[in-house]
C-alpha cells in the first residue's frame, strides 16, 4: 500500500478526531423570534440580498434595519393568522423606534484567523456546506464545527482533485497572517 | 560455613534496611533545604509564566542561555547511571554492583530535572504538548525535521527506559525487604516486587530480560546526548556548526555524570553507613573513568579550538573562537578548561586520587565546569554571530539564576526521597558476590 | 475615492452608525480586539463601504513644511495606514519617516478631547464650544479695542486655507499684519535673504538635483529635513542612476558626517561655521584669471575682490587644507550643472547668510540658474518670519504689551532656544489660546485650549510652490469633541465688533471658495463647472500644473560685495568645543518629536532611540575620558545640559555633534540675528563620572573583515560571490510565483522611512525604552550600519537594510518543532504566530538575526489600537515574529488579479516598505518572471546577496552602492 | 504444577543447594529451586533450557520501527510543509526519531514480557515459590517419590525439609 494512501488513513484518523471534537450545541435565544425556515425556505429569498456582504467582502454582513424596513414596511401583519401578527409585533416596534436588533452571534472563528465569505463564496461554495440547511431552520445553530480540521478535510479534498493553482489552499498564511 | 553465607545476606539486607531507618535531623534538614531552593526557583519561574520572558536577559541574538544550558547539563548528569549500569554490565565490571543502583537512582531524577527545562523556556510552556505526536482536530503534526522533536523523543524514551531499567533491577530487592517490611512499606515493596518469588523460572526470564534492557540502553544512552548535541550541531551557527559535538558531547556528560555520582556517593556511603558494600576500590574505579572521559574532552577542546584556528581572518568561526577566549566571556572559558582538563587530570596521581576530599573537591570542580561548558557553547557562540551589527552579550538575571540553583534543589529533593525509599545498593547482586566469595575461600580452605 | 461634496453628509452620518457597529465587531472575524457575542446591524448602511475592505482617500501631509501628497488608507471608517500619493508632483507615493507617523498623531492618547479653560485653580477644565468662542471673541473685541499690536498670532507655516483665515480674522480683530508671526525655526532663511539681496528674488529657490551632475551640499541636510527631503532623495537616486560621467557627485561640507553626508561621495571635513570660507575659497578657484574656468559673465565683476582673498586664511577658516577646495573647486568647474545647497541647520550660524549668499553667487556662476536652481517658484501664501520677529513679539508679550496670543501649532516654549525665554514671555501674556492637538510646553501656559482638528480631519490646501496645490480633506469624523481652527477663527471673526467677511465657516465651503483660483492657476482659465472640478482635484489630491516660465534673475554684482569678505576667526577658548546641533530624519525640528514610532525606531547613524546622545570623535572621547553611555555635561553661555556620550568617528575632534531637542535648545544662545542661530556655539565639554544604560541597538559598527556590504567601483565593478553550484537537495519548486526584492545600496540613504511604514502597516508593537535598553527593538525591518572594517581604520559608512530574507534554504525552517515557520509555494518564509510555542531556536538559526521575539504583552494605548491593521494579527507574548513581505497585500493582489481573470502585474504588489521609499531603493516582485524588474535587478553586475556562503538562498537581492573616491 | 505432591528443602548454601540438586536429578526427581540472586552453579545444576524471552522482546523492537516509520513518513506526507528545502521525506533525520522508537516498544514490551513471565513461573513453580526464598534461604522442592526426596535432600544438608502440601 502506498504512502499516500498511509497517509490519507492518517488524515482521516485526525478528521473524525475533529469531527468528535466539536458537537454541534443548540441555536442560541435571539432577542426577537426570526425565522430563517419561513424567510429563506418558504419564501425563498436569496441569502446574499439580506447578507450583502457575502460576495464582496470577508464578513457576510447583518442585514441593516433598514432592509428588515424594506419589506416589513408592508408585511405588517397576517389577518388570517393573529398568532403570525402577534410575532411581527416586536420587530414593528423596534422598527418604529428607529434602534437596531441586538443579534447573539451564531458562528465565531478565533481571531487569529483570517476567514473570508467572498473568496468561498466566488470559489462557488454553497452556504448550506458551512452553514447547514439554513433555510430549514426556525432558530439558527451552529452546524459545523468550524475547527482547523474541518475547515482543512474540505481544503485538501479540493486540491487534492485539482492540485494545479489550488496550492494556495492548504498553505497556513491563508488564514493565519 | 554454610551459616556464614546465610549471615552475609542477612547482614547485607540488615545494612541496606538500616538506611531506610527513622530519619536523624541531619537529613530533615537538607532535605527542608533542598526543598525551599526548589520552591523559590519554581516560584521565580512563575514570574515568567504571569507576565513573560522578559524576566530573562535573553535578548536578539543569544535567545538561549541558562535555562538551555541546565538543560544540557541535566541530560549530562543523566549520563552515568545508565552507563555505570548498562554499559559496565556487558563489559561484566565488577565494581559496578556497589554504586550502579545509585547512579540509576541519579539517572531517573536528573532527567526527571532535564526534562523541565526546555519546557519552562518556552515562549508559551501551555503548548508544549504540540512538541509531541498525538491526532488532533488541526491535522497538524510535529516537524520530526526539527533536532527539539529529537530530543522530544530521546529524551522522554530515555526517562521510560531507565525508569523501567531501575524498577527491574529493584524487584528482587524489594521482594527481599518487603519479608520483614510492614505497613506502608510493605504495601509498597510488595507492588515494586512485581510478585517476585525468587524461582528458577523467574531467574532465568529475569537475567534474560536484563541482559536484553543493556543492550537497549547502551545506545540509548549514547544517542541521547548525540541528539543534545545536534541541537546545536545541525545549526550553522559559527561556534554550534560542528561535526564533534556527538562524541564530544558524550563524553562531557559521562564526565560530568561520573564526577556527580562520586560527589555524592561520598557523603551518602558516609551518611547511610555503606562504608562496608560501596568501598573506597569501587570508588577508584569511578575516578579512574574521570580521568578517561577528561582527557577525551580535552582532546575535544583542543581539536575544535585548533580546527577554527585555521580560518582566514574574516571567518566568523575563527572569530567566534577566538571571543570565546580573548571576550567578555573568557572566564566563563579559562574555568571551563581549567576544571574540566586540569582536575581530571590531577587524578593521575593516586595520592590525589585516594584522597577524599581532594577527589570530592575534583569532582564539584568538574561538575561547575562542565556547567560552564555548555554555558559557554549556548551563549558565547549566539552573542558573537555572522552580523556584528547585531553582537550582543547576555548577562544572566537573577531570576534565571534562580532557576538554575532550583533545579539542584529539586534534584536532591527527590534523591534524598529516593534513598528513603528505594534500596540504594543492589542486594541480589551483593547476595550472589558474597556466595562467589565464600565459595572462593571454601576453595582455599578444602 | 467618492464625491467629496456628498460624502460629506454621506460619511459624518454614516461614521456615527459605524462607532456602534464597528465596537459591536461586524467587522470582527479578523480584527485583533476580541469581539463582542453580539451583532448589533446598522440601522442605514453605508453605500460605499463594505465591511472588510479598505477605502481610500487622498490628502496632504502637514508634518513639515515639503506638503507631500497622501493616500490614507481607512477601513470600516477609520484611518489604518498613510501612504504616499503617486499622483503628487512632491512625494510621487513616497512619505518620509514622519509623514508616515503623522497617524499617530491623529490617534494619540493624549489629544485634547475637547475645548479646555484654564480654571482659577490653574487646572484646565472642559467647556462648551459655543462659551469658549465666545470667550475668545470677547476678549479679542475688548484687546482690539485697545488698539493694534493688543492681538497676536503665532503660527506654523499655512500657505492655504487656514493662512487666509487667519490673515482676515487678524484683520477685523484690528491687528496689524505683522501681529501674525509664522514660527519655522529651521526655515533656511539665509537663503532667503542672500536671494532677495544679490537677485531680487522672492522667497526660497526651488531645485532640481536630479538635473545635477554635481551637489555641494553646506550642511544642508536634503536627504532629512532641509526642504523637501522625500523629493531630494527621489531627485539624487534619478541623478544617480546614471552611470559614467554624468552620475550625480554629492560633497558634504561639515563638521559632523550626516546622514545625508553618509550618501555623499566625498566629505569635506570643515570646521563648524567653516562651510562659508569654502564656499569662498570655491569661488575663489572658479574666478582666478589663471584657471581659466568658464563662469556666467555677470559675476566676472567680483573676481577682482574675491582674488584679494588669501587661500591660506580661507584655508584656516575652513578647517581643511586648500588643495581640498581646490579640487573640488575644479571638479564644479567641469561637471555642470551642479547645485549648491545651504545652509541647513547645521550651517546656520553667524556666518549664515554669507554662506547663502556665496552659494548663489556660485550657482549663478556655474551657470546652474535655470537648470537646476529655480528662483521665483516657491509658494507666496505665507512666509516664515525672521528671528528678530519671533523676538520682537515675545519681547512685546513680555513687555505686556500683548491681551490675547493665539499659538497655532506653534510650541515656542518647545522648540526655541530657551534663551528667548519663550516661557517667562508668555506668561505675562493674560490670555494665551492655543490650537495644539495635545499638550506640549505652550499649551502648559495656555489659558483656552481649543484644539483643532488633525490634518487627517480637516478641510484645507497646501500652496508648496507655485502650480502646486496640494488639498488636505477629512479622512474620518474626528475623533473626539474637536473642531478645525479655521472654523474656529472664523466663527469667532464673525463675531468681532468689525466682523470679517467669511464666505462660509464651514472649512469645505472656505476650502471651496478658494478653489476657483487654484483651479484658474492650474488650468489658465476659470473653470466652468467649478463643483466638479473642485471633486476631481480632490480625488486626484491636489491642483498640478507646470510651473510658470520665470526668466532667470540677473546678479546684482554690487549687492555681492559686501559677502566677499573674509569670514572672522573662530573665537573662543581653545579648550571650548564647536556644539553641532542638528536635526534627524525621525526627530525633524522637533515638532512631533514625541510620536512613539518616531522614538523607538533608532536613529541610523547612531542607532540610538529614545534618548538624546552627545556624537563625540573617538579621540575627543580618549582627552575627555568617556565612552559611549556615560554622561557628559554640555555647557555654554547659554545653558548647561547633560548627555550621554555617543563615540562617533563622523565628528571632528573640535566638535561635538547634539540632536535637537530640550538638551540642544538649554544650550543655545538667542542673538539678535535676522535667522536663528542653530550653530557655531561653542561649548565646554567634561565628563560628570554618571553614566546611563543608553539604548543603542548596534552591537559592533565594525565589519570585522567580513565583507558583509560589499561596494563596487569603476575598477571593481561587481562584487565578489561565491560558488554555490554544489547542491544537496533538489531546490523546492515554486509553481506560480516566488516572491522577490531587490535594494540597491547606492539609493538607499537610510531615512527610516521603511521601518516606520513596517511598524504602520504589520502592527509591529512599541515597547519603550527599558525594552530598548535591553536590545528588544520589535522592528521587522532595521538599517544595520556599518562605519568600516575594524576599529580605527578609516571611517567608511555602509548601510545594509536587513529584514527577513524569505529564504529558500530558509535556516529557520526546519528547526521549528511545530512548523510554525515553513516555505510557502510562493517562496515566503510563513510565520504562524499562533502555531508558535516559542522554542526561539529559529532566530538563533537565522543568520540575518531578523526574527523578534514577543519578550512580553504588547500595549497598544488607547486609541493607539484603532489605528491597527485588521488584516494582521496582533501577536501575543511569547511568540516569534518577523517581516512577511506584507503577506495581506501580497494575497490582496493576487485575488484582485485573480476577480479580474489576469496575471498578477509586475509592480502591482508593493510591500509598505518599498512603496513609501522615497528613493525607490527598494523594488518587488515575482523572482519567476524572467521580466519583472526585481528579478532584471537580480542580474545586475553590482548583485550580491547578504551572507551568501551560508547557502540560505535569499530572495533579497543587494546591489552594491558605488563609490567614486578619488576619481573625479 | 499447583497441588502437585512433593518435598521441599531449604539450604543456607548455594553450593550445597547445587549437590543436592545434582543428585536429586540424577534420582529422575523433577527440581524447581527458589533463591535470593541466581547462583550460577545452582543454576547451572538445574540445567533447565534458557529463557526464550527474546522471541516477544525483537518482534516488539521490530513493531517499534515500523510505528516509527509510519510516524515520520506519514504523517510528513499527509501535509507537506517543506521546511528549509529539504525533502518531504527527509531519511537522516527520521531515522533518528525511528531508531527513539524502536528501543522504546522494544524496552517496554521486554518488560511486559519478563513481568508476564515471572508471573507464570511463578504460578507453575507454586510448590517453591511458596517458600518466598528471597532473603537468606534457598528453597529446593523435589517432585515424585517424596521419601527418596526427602534422603536425597537430607544427605544434601538441606537444613529444613518437608512435605508439601
Amino acid at each position: 500500500m502506498s504512502l499516500r494512501a498511509r497517509a490519507a488513513a492518517l488524515l482521516a484518523a485526525s478528521a473524525s478526531a475533529a469531527t468528535l471534537c466539536a458537537a454541534a450545541p443548540p441555536g442560541p435565544a435571539q432577542p426577537i423570534l426570526f425565522s430563517h425556515r419561513v424567510h429563506a425556505g418558504d419564501q425563498r429569498i436569496g441569502c446574499t440580498s439580506c447578507h450583502v456582504y457575502a460576495e464582496r467582502g470577508p464578513v457576510a454582513g447583518v442585514p441593516s434595519m433598514q432592509r428588515c424596513q424594506g419589506c416589513h414596511k408592508f408585511v405588517r401583519e397576517d389577518p388570517d393568522h393573529p398568532e403570525i401578527t402577534a410575532q411581527l409585533k416586536p420587530l414593528l416596534q423596534i422598527l418604529k423606534a428607529g434602534t437596531a436588533v441586538e443579534w447573539v452571534r451564531v458562528h465565531r472563528v478565533p481571531d487569529h484567523v483570517y476567514f473570508t465569505h467572498e473568496r468561498h463564496v466566488l470559489a462557488g461554495v454553497r452556504c448550506q456546506e458551512c452553514h447547514g440547511e439554513v433555510e430549514r431552520m426556525e432558530v439558527v445553530r451552529q452546524v459545523a464545527p468550524l475547527t482547523m480540521g474541518w475547515c482543512l478535510e474540505c481544503h485538501h479534498r479540493k486540491q487534492r482533485e485539482r492540485p494545479v493553482g489550488r496550492e494556495r489552499l492548504t498553505e497556513c498564511v491563508t488564514c493565519h497572517k | 560455613m554454610t551459616t556464614s553465607t546465610g549471615e552475609a545476606f542477612r547482614s547485607i539486607e540488615e545494612t541496606v534496611r538500616a538506611t531506610h531507618g527513622r530519619p536523624g535531623p541531619a537529613y530533615w534538614i537538607g532535605l527542608a533545604i533542598a526543598g525551599s531552593v526548589a520552591a523559590f526557583g519554581a516560584w521565580s519561574y512563575s514570574l515568567i509564566v504571569r507576565t513573560g520572558l522578559h524576566w530573562t536577559g535573553l535578548e536578539r541574538p543569544g535567545m538561549w542561555g541558562n535555562l538551555i544550558t541546565d538543560f544540557v547539563f541535566w541530560v549530562g548528569i543523566a549520563h552515568s547511571g545508565t552507563l555505570i549500569s548498562a554499559i559496565l554490565f556487558l563489559f561484566r565490571a565488577r565494581f559496578r554492583t556497589a554504586v550502579y543502583r545509585i547512579a540509576e537512582m541519579m539517572t531517573v531524577f536528573a532527567v526527571l530535572t532535564a526534562g523541565l527545562y526546555p519546557i519552562l523556556h518556552l515562549g508559551r510552556p501551555w503548548f508544549a504538548h504540540w512538541l509531541f505526536p498525538y491526532p488532533n482536530q488541526r491535522g497538524l503534526w510535529p516537524n520530526f525535521r526539527s533536532p527539539l522533536i529529537w530530543d522530544v523523543f530521546a529524551v522522554s524514551t530515555y526517562l521510560i527506559v531507565s525508569t523501567v531499567f531501575l524498577l527491574v533491577g529493584v524487584a528482587p530487592d524489594a521482594a527481599a525487604l518487603r519479608a520483614r517490611a510492614t505497613g506502608w512499606r510493605r504495601r509498597l515493596y510488595g507492588v515494586l516486587a512485581f510478585g517476585w518469588k525468587g524461582t528458577d523460572e523467574q531467574w532465568r526470564h529475569y537475567t534474560r530480560a536484563y541482559l536484553f534492557f543493556a543492550a537497549f540502553a547502551t545506545p540509548l544512552v549514547v544517542s541521547v546526548h548525540s541528539v543534545v548535541s545536534w541541537d546545536f550541531a545541525v545549526s550553522i551557527l559559527p561556534g554550534w556548526h560542528s561535526t564533534l559535538f556527538p562524541p564530544y558531547f558524550v563524553a562531557g556528560a559521562i564526565l560530568s555524570g561520573v564526577a556527580m555520582v562520586i560527589t555524592i556517593l561520598i557523603p551518602v556511603r558516609r551518611a547511610f553507613r555503606l562504608e562496608t558494600l560501596i568501598e573506597l576500590r569501587h570508588i577508584d574505579m569511578l575516578a579512574r573513568l574521570v580521568i578517561l572521559t577528561g582527557l577525551i574532552v580535552t582532546y575535544s577542546y583542543a581539536t575544535e579550538i585548533l580546527l577554527a584556528l585555521q580560518g582566514p581572518a574574516g571567518d566568523p568561526e575563527r572569530s567566534t573562537f577566538l571571543y570565546r577566549m580573548t571576550g567578555p566571556y573568557a572566564f566563563v572559558f579559562w574555568t571551563m578548561v581549567a576544571c574540566n582538563c586540569v582536575g581530571p587530570a590531577l587524578l593521575l596521581w593516586n595520592r590525589v586520587r585516594r584522597s577524599t576530599p581532594l577527589l570530592m573537591g575534583i569532582c564539584i570542580a568538574v561538575n561547575v565546569g562542565m556547567w560552564l561548558e555548555r554555558f559557554n557553547i549556548v551563549v558565547s557562540s549566539l552573542s558573537h554571530d555572522r552580523l556584528p551589527f547585531d553582537w550582543r552579550i547576555y548577562v544572566p538575571t537573577w531570576v534565571e539564576w534562580a532557576m538554575t540553583v532550583g533545579a539542584f534543589g529539586w534534584f536532591f529533593t527527590l534523591f534524598m526521597i529516593g534513598m528513603k525509599i528505594l534500596p540504594p545498593v543492589s542486594i541480589a547482586e551483593l547476595k550472589e558476590e558474597a556466595a562467589h566469595a565464600s565459595h572462593e575461600g571454601a576453595a582455599h580452605a578444602g | 475615492m467618492r464625491d467629496p461634496s456628498e460624502r460629506r453628509v454621506g460619511r459624518r452620518t454614516f461614521f456615527r452608525i459605524t462607532g456602534a457597529a464597528g465596537a459591536a465587531g461586524v467587522a470582527a472575524g479578523c480584527s485583533p480586539q476580541a469581539a463582542t457575542e453580539r451583532l448589533v446591524p446598522w440601522i442605514v448602511p453605508p453605500e460605499d463601504v463594505v465591511p472588510g475592505q479598505p477605502l481610500y482617500y487622498r490628502t496632504a501631509c502637514r508634518e513639515c513644511s515639503a506638503g507631500c501628497g497622501v493616500t490614507a488608507r481607512t477601513r470600516e471608517g477609520r484611518a489604518t495606514k498613510l501612504e504616499g500619493n503617486p499622483e503628487d508632483p512632491i512625494g510621487r507615493g513616497a512619505l518620509c519617516a514622519r509623514g508616515q507617523a503623522a497617524i499617530q498623531g491623529l490617534y494619540h492618547p493624549e489629544r485634547f478631547r475637547g475645548p479646555l479653560r484654564r480654571g482659577p485653580g490653574g487646572a484646565l477644565a472642559p467647556l462648551s464650544w459655543d462659551e469658549a468662542e465666545d470667550a475668545l471673541a470677547q476678549s479679542v473685541a475688548a484687546a482690539g479695542a485697545k488698539g493694534p499690536g493688543r492681538v497676536r498670532l503665532l503660527t506654523r507655516l499655512e500657505p492655504g486655507a487656514t493662512g487666509a483665515v487667519q490673515r482676515a480674522f487678524m484683520k477685523a480683530a484690528g491687528a496689524r499684519p505683522r501681529d501674525r508671526v509664522v514660527l519655522e525655526p529651521f526655515d533656511p532663511a539665509p537663503l532667503r535673504i542672500a536671494a532677495r539681496a544679490l537677485l531680487g528674488a522672492d522667497g526660497l529657490p526651488v531645485f532640481d538635483l536630479a538635473e545635477a551632475r554635481s551637489i555641494v551640499a553646506f550642511g544642508a541636510d536634503f536627504l532629512e529635513t532641509w526642504r523637501s527631503p522625500v523629493e531630494g532623495a527621489r531627485q539624487l537616486a534619478a541623478g544617480r542612476g546614471r552611470l559614467g560621467e554624468d552620475r550625480t557627485r554629492v560633497t558634504w561640507v561639515g563638521p559632523r558626517l550626516s546622514l545625508t553626508g553618509v550618501s555623499a561621495d566625498r566629505w569635506v571635513r570643515c570646521r563648524s561655521g567653516g562651510e562659508g570660507a569654502v564656499a569662498l575659497g570655491l569661488l575663489r578657484v572658479l574666478l582666478d584669471p589663471a584657471r581659466s574656468v568658464a563662469v556666467a559673465a555677470e559675476v566676472a565683476p567680483l573676481s577682482p575682490r574675491v582674488a584679494r582673498l588669501d587661500p591660506r586664511d580661507l584655508a584656516d577658516r575652513a578647517g581643511v587644507p586648500w588643495e581640498e577646495i581646490e579640487r573640488l573647486a575644479l571638479e564644479l568647474g567641469r561637471r555642470r550643472p551642479s547645485a549648491l545647497l545651504g545652509p541647513g541647520a547645521q550651517s546656520q550660524g553667524a556666518g549664515a547668510v554669507q554662506l547663502a549668499a556665496v552659494a548663489t553667487i556660485l550657482d549663478v556662476a556655474l551657470g546652474n540658474v535655470g537648470r537646476t536652481v529655480f528662483h521665483g517658484r516657491d509658494q507666496r501664501e505665507d512666509v516664515p518670519s525672521s528671528a528678530d520677529e519671533v523676538g520682537a513679539l515675545l519681547a512685546a508679550a513680555a513687555a505686556g504689551e500683548v491681551d490675547v496670543l493665539l499659538v497655532h501649532h506653534a510650541d515656542p516654549v518647545g522648540t526655541l532656544p530657551a534663551s528667548f525665554h519663550a516661557r517667562e514671555a508668555l506668561a505675562k501674556v493674560p490670555l494665551v489660546v492655543s490650537f495644539a492637538l495635545r499638550p506640549d510646553p505652550t499649551t502648559a501656559l495656555g489659558h483656552l485650549v481649543l484644539p483643532d482638528n488633525h490634518a487627517l480631519e480637516s478641510f484645507d490646501d497646501v500652496a508648496v510652490r507655485a502650480g502646486v496645490v496640494n488639498l488636505v480633506q477629512p479622512v474620518m469624523t474626528p475623533l473626539a469633541d474637536t473642531r478645525q481652527a479655521a472654523q474656529v477663527l472664523a466663527e469667532v471673526g464673525t463675531r468681532l465688533p468689525t466682523p470679517a467677511a467669511f464666505p462660509s465657516t464651514d472649512p469645505f465651503d472656505l476650502l471651496l471658495a478658494r478653489a476657483a483660483d487654484h483651479a484658474r492657476a492650474a488650468l489658465g482659465t476659470a473653470p466652468a463647472d467649478l463643483a466638479t472640478v473642485h471633486r476631481d482635484a480632490l480625488q486626484r489630491g491636489g491642483h498640478w500644473s507646470a510651473p510658470p516660465p520665470s526668466r532667470p534673475p540677473r546678479l546684482d554684482a554690487h549687492a555681492a560685495e559686501p559677502f566677499l569678505a573674509l569670514p572672522a576667526p573662530a573665537g573662543g577658548m581653545p579648550s571650548e568645543l564647536d556644539l553641532v546641533v542638528f536635526p534627524t530624519a525621525l526627530r525633524g525640528d522637533g515638532r512631533g518629536a514625541d510620536l512613539p514610532w518616531l522614538r523607538e525606531v533608532p536613529d541610523t547613524l547612531s542607532s540610538v532611540s529614545w534618548s538624546p546622545w552627545l556624537e563625540v570623535s573617538p579621540a575627543t572621547a580618549k582627552r575627555l575620558g568617556v565612552a559611549t553611555g556615560e554622561l557628559v555635561a554640555v555647557s555654554t553661555p547659554a545653558g548647561r545640559a547633560e548627555v550621554p556620550a555617543y563615540v562617533f568617528p563622523g565628528i571632528r575632534d573640535d566638535a561635538v555633534g547634539l540632536p535637537i531637542g530640550p538638551e540642544a535648545l538649554a544650550l543655545l544662545p538667542a542673538e539678535s540675528a535676522p535667522t536663528f542661530r542653530w550653530s557655531g556655539v561653542r561649548a565646554t565639554v567634561a565628563r560628570t563620572g554618571g553614566r546611563t544604560r543608553l539604548p543603542v541597538l548596534e552591537g559592533s559598527p565594525y565589519q570585522h573583515g567580513r565583507e558583509l556590504v560589499p561596494v563596487v567601483s569603476a575598477a571593481a565593478p561587481s562584487p565578489h560571490r561565491p560558488d554555490l553550484s554544489a547542491k544537496m537537495y533538489p531546490e523546492p519548486t515554486h509553481p506560480q510565483h516566488r516572491w522577490a526584492m531587490a535594494i540597491d545600496l547606492d539609493r538607499c540613504t537610510g531615512c527610516q522611512a521603511c521601518m516606520v511604514a513596517c511598524h504602520a502597516e504589520n502592527n509591529v508593537p512599541v515597547m519603550g525604552a527599558q525594552a530598548a535598553t535591553e536590545g528588544r527593538y520589535m522592528g521587522w525591518i532595521r538599517v544595520e550600519r556599518y562605519l568600516g572594517e575594524a576599529p580605527g581604520a578609516d571611517l567608511d559608512v555602509r548601510l545594509l537594510p536587513m529584514l527577513c530574507q524569505q529564504c529558500t534554504n530558509a535556516p529557520c525552517e526546519p528547526v521549528c518543532p511545530v512548523y510554525a515557520t515553513y516555505h510557502t509555494p510562493e517562496g515566503l518564509n510563513a510565520q504562524i504566530y499562533n502555531r508558535c510555542v516559542g522554542t526561539r531556536y529559529c532566530s538563533n538559526n537565522c543568520p540575518y538575526k531578523v526574527r523578534t521575539f514577543n519578550w512580553r504583552d504588547a500595549q497598544f494605548e488607547r486609541p493607539l489600537d484603532m489605528q491597527l491593521n485588521p488584516d494582521v494579527t496582533v501577536r501575543s507574548r511569547g511568540v516569534m515574529e518577523k517581516c512577511t513581505f506584507c503577506i495581506q497585500r501580497i494575497r490582496h493582489g493576487e485575488n484582485e488579479a485573480r476577480d479580474e481573470g489576469r496575471p498578477v502585474r509586475d509592480g502591482e504588489i508593493v510591500p509598505a516598505c518599498a512603496q513609501t521609499c522615497p528613493a525607490q531603493a527598494i523594488v518587488f516582485g515575482d523572482a519567476k518572471d524572467p521580466d519583472s524588474r526585481v528579478s532584471r535587478l537580480a542580474r545586475d553586475g553590482r548583485a550580491f546577496r547578504a551572507l551568501e556562503e551560508t547557502n540560505a538562498q535569499p530572495a533579497i537581492t543587494y546591489l552594491a552602492g558605488v563609490r567614486q573616491r578619488g576619481e573625479t | 504444577m499447583p497441588g502437585e505432591r512433593g518435598v521441599l528443602g531449604t539450604f543456607g548454601d548455594p553450593g550445597a543447594a547445587a549437590r543436592a540438586v545434582r543428585a536429586l536429578r540424577a534420582a529422575g526427581l523433577r527440581v524447581d529451586a527458589a533463591m535470593p540472586a541466581p547462583f550460577p552453579e545452582l543454576v547451572e545444576a538445574l540445567g533447565k533450557h534458557r529463557s526464550r524471552l527474546g522471541l516477544v522482546t525483537f518482534p516488539g523492537a521490530v513493531t517499534g520501527l515500523c510505528l516509527g516509520v509510519l510516524l515520520t513518513v506519514g504523517t510528513s506526507l499527509a501535509w507537506r510543509l517543506v521546511t528549509g528545502g529539504k525533502p518531504i521525506v527527509s531519511v537522516p533525520p527520521f531515522v533518528i526519531v525511528i531508531f527513539e522508537l524502536t528501543v522504546l516498544v522494544g524496552s517496554l514490551t521486554n518488560l511486559v514480557a519478563v513481568v508476564v513471565g515471572g508471573a507464570r513461573g511463578a504460578k507453575r513453580q507454586a510448590a517453591v515459590a511458596a517458600a518466598e526464598a528471597v532473603g537468606d534461604r534457598i528453597a529446593v522442592f523435589a517432585a515424585g517419590d517424596p521419601a527418596a526426596a526427602a534422603r536425597l535432600l537430607r544427605e544434601g544438608g538441606a537444613e529444613e525439609v518437608r512435605d508439601v502440601p
